[in-house]
């Protein structure tokens, strides 16, 4: 069961968690993201490429699905205008192995904060705005999964 | 040959529109190519694309290098690095 | 913030990780094991020494919080009978770095899954119970904690 | 010397009970040889500490191999090992 979803609306991790428990795997991990109020910010923008960031995200979804043995998977980001404290992204995976669960949605994350078509502007409380760039530290944490592959 | 591009992040805002239709002549063979033939066309697109370090290509909705070929591309996207989620 | 509870009560999840989610780490980590309903299980029981139990597991949540920069962490831990379905543990970490609050979680639950004080009892369909014997793969899977301090 | 003793798991059931207050002779030096007077006192401690590489033991609430000295404690548990949540 692979459920991936990119989204505006907002999402209830309870819910979302209530799923994958349900799918009877014993194990169930997750990871949420959300957006900080460092610096003064008062809005991250979140911008897709609209039908190719869901195709990305369903990709790495496979990925992850062929690489551990999982009884589920469910990713939902968010696109769109957020403010601190709202939830960005997560990732939940069900599993009878505990560490499938942890380890599939460590990898997930990490793609998915490094590698998943997005650009983020940040929008600060004195007027200022910038386009965030890539970071390297970030390239490296989903590096770790290719060295490990071989 | 009709192209449909798109542009993303600050790509977008130096351009000033998030995409357009052109049809470019037959000698533009490449991403590159592209970019060079767009930037003679107006200020905006010269100053969105003139640090080629800071841009990336998809074509197809696939990302490819800027010196791919674009021969029967219907679709293409000019951004910067993606930055994650 | 750490807060460590050995209950024979449920929990609700989703109001634990909102309460993580609120310490504005910006990452929340968790993972949950419920009861599986393998071989006819019709009740696990899980027996804590009283007042022990629950000081093992502070010490260890302490341990955690020492060893990575952590916003907060949450560790429930249900004792008494339970159904297969139903939860019986939970461990929520939060912070600014992902690899913390990832790295944290599985630490925690891996010594949960091994090394706390608890003892199981599987009852069957057919009537028969047993008490579950310690088993070698989870003491390696705890152990590997030991191996990357050292 | 007074004593609380605590089993638990398979050692509770075997014994038929969940603790009791002991007050051992001069003697009875460590967790073992507490282990082996209670052992002679009737067959369900005898039965249930038959197999002392099945037993584990605290004392006051810290674990501890079984050759450790009892002196000044004041609850000893005895149980299998730990099965985890």
């Amino acid at each position: 069961m692979i459920d991936v979803r990119v989204q505006r609306d907002a999402f209830d991790v309870g819910a979302e968690l209530a799923r994958l428990e349900a799918l009877g795997g014993g194990g169930v991990a997750s990871f949420t993201g959300l957006v900080r109020g460092d610096g003064d910010l008062v809005e991250l923008l979140l911008e897709q490429y609209p039908g190719m960031t869901e195709a990305a995200l369903r990709g790495i979804a496979e990925s992850a699905a062929r690489r551990w043995p999982l009884a589920g998977l469910t990713v939902i980001h968010r696109h769109g205008p957020l403010t601190p404290g709202e939830r960005i992204v997560f990732v939940g995976t069900a599993s009878r192995h505990r560490a499938a669960a942890l380890e599939s949605c460590a990898f997930l994350i990490d793609w998915l904060k490094t590698g998943a078509p997005f650009w983020k502007r940040e929008r600060f409380a004195d007027g200022t705005a910038r386009w965030v760039e890539a970071r390297a530290a970030d390239d490296a944490a989903a590096e770790r999964w290719n060295d490990a592959a071989r | 040959m009709a192209l449909d591009l798109l542009y993303f992040a600050w790509v977008r805002e130096a351009i000033g529109k998030d995409g357009e239709s052109v049809d470019p002549p037959e000698s533009v063979a490449t991403v590159a190519d592209l970019l060079d033939w767009l930037s003679a066309t107006d200020e905006d697109h010269n100053r969105a694309f003139a640090d080629r370090g800071r841009l990336r290509a998809a074509v197809d909705q696939a990302f490819v290098p800027l010196d791919t070929a674009i021969a029967g591309a219907r679709e293409i996207a000019i951004f910067p690095p993606v930055t994650g989620g």
